[in-house]
């Protein structure tokens, strides 16, 4: 079953799709490397983050793998990529 | 504010305003602590040999509140005598040799502070959800003497 | 003054007047550096159980800033990029809450001046001639409730 | 043969001596514990800083012992107590 989240782009993911936030139906539960893919697949210029992103569910951080994430409708998923504040 | 004793505050600012050192020192001082340690952070005119004009913040706002809070608990537990814990943090553009972030700590003591205020900038830089685009002046020879500029993400 | 790079400077000031985070951080910006790292030193209400009103330094003066230029050259050598090394100490009266030293330190990259600040202030604790004296309040009900103040001198 | 020199006194000294500074005649050679115990002949409730005192001569610090001083007219000596600045 497939649910609607809000997706967050920031920096350099938000040049390549040229969006700050989208809403995007993926399935309710699924690993976070499907996640991305499911990113990469709607903007496949992404690909080129592969190595250095990760994502960050309900504002937690999530690294690219077999790990299961769960979605619920309204749920936050942010891109982001390397960090450089301070 | 600084003549009563408050219990242990965490202080967080996300703005797009200039920063003021001033300010974070204010915010922390406290009758009962000898020691405030400060850090600041500010734009450099050079970045891997190419010359930068400013600097552009972005963040994930509600995140990196959520993620300054985690690193202010971890300090308490680390170094229990901490008192006030300030981190403001600019947004947007942010000229060369201005304040991109300032911290403060205040302790009784002087060694937690200082302690204290090298660990939350490292941590800081790890952990909170903000980036930094640098803004770099062209080389004017090879561009015709046209000033353009080159926005790139930095690492 | 920000605008342009300056060699590094060694800025030592002994003053009566109130001392400012903000005149000591603008003091040591520079366009090359993307650190400050700042100590503050404030006069705490309490020493030994005993409430402190006020605190009150007197320095040798000429020594004092001789050995500030000693510990200068020994960070200079310790962490040779550090830009600027700026000290601000306050003599005579000092309320509580204000601040009695201002260290600032700036260099291309945080370790250098976060480093060097811890060391300037135990170098300077340690090393530089200067005295304060903590002004008592006695215990109001020992004293006929009459409020008086007693001089010691502070380890 | 004796030289005239200046003595600074600094903390709990000044409190004691109630002078900020003055000008006394003392052997051009001598230790620095014939020094200090020449400023405590004068001063005799010097003698409780004992063991916390040192000196400076002309502002380079030297301990209380069997140091040898060597002390020109006009030179500076200060009386040190604990530092306690910062």
């Amino acid at each position: 079953m497939n649910t609607e989240i809000l997706v967050l782009y920031f920096a350099r993911s938000a040049e390549i799709t040229g969006l700050r936030s989208e809403h995007i139906s993926v399935p309710q539960v699924l690993t976070s490397l499907q996640l991305w893919e499911e990113l990469v697949r709607r903007h496949p210029r992404l690909c080129v983050l592969r190595e250095q992103v990760i994502l960050a569910v309900r504002q937690e951080y999530v690294v690219l793998g077999n790990q299961p994430v769960i979605l619920q409708s309204g749920d936050e998923v942010a891109v982001i990529p390397p960090l450089s504040g301070g | 504010m600084n003549g009563t004793n408050r219990g242990p505050q965490d202080l967080i600012k996300l703005t797009h305003d200039k920063l003021s050192a001033d300010a974070v020192s204010d915010a922390v001082l406290c009758p009962s602590c000898g020691a405030v340690s400060m850090f600041i952070g500010t734009t450099r005119n050079s970045f891997e040999g190419k010359k930068v004009i400013q600097l552009e913040y972005e963040a994930y706002v509600s995140m990196a509140e959520s993620e300054l809070k985690k690193i202010f608990k971890s300090i308490r537990e680390k170094w229990s005598t901490v008192q006030h814990i300030c981190v403001h943090h600019r947004l947007g553009v942010v000229p060369v040799s201005e304040a991109s972030v300032i911290i403060g700590i205040s302790s009784p003591h002087r060694t937690e502070s200082l302690e204290a205020v090298q660990y939350c900038i490292n941590a800081l830089k790890s952990t909170v959800p903000i980036w930094k685009k640098e803004i770099y002046e062209m080389d004017v020879k090879t561009n015709s003497g046209i000033l353009q500029t080159c926005a790139e993400v930095c690492r």
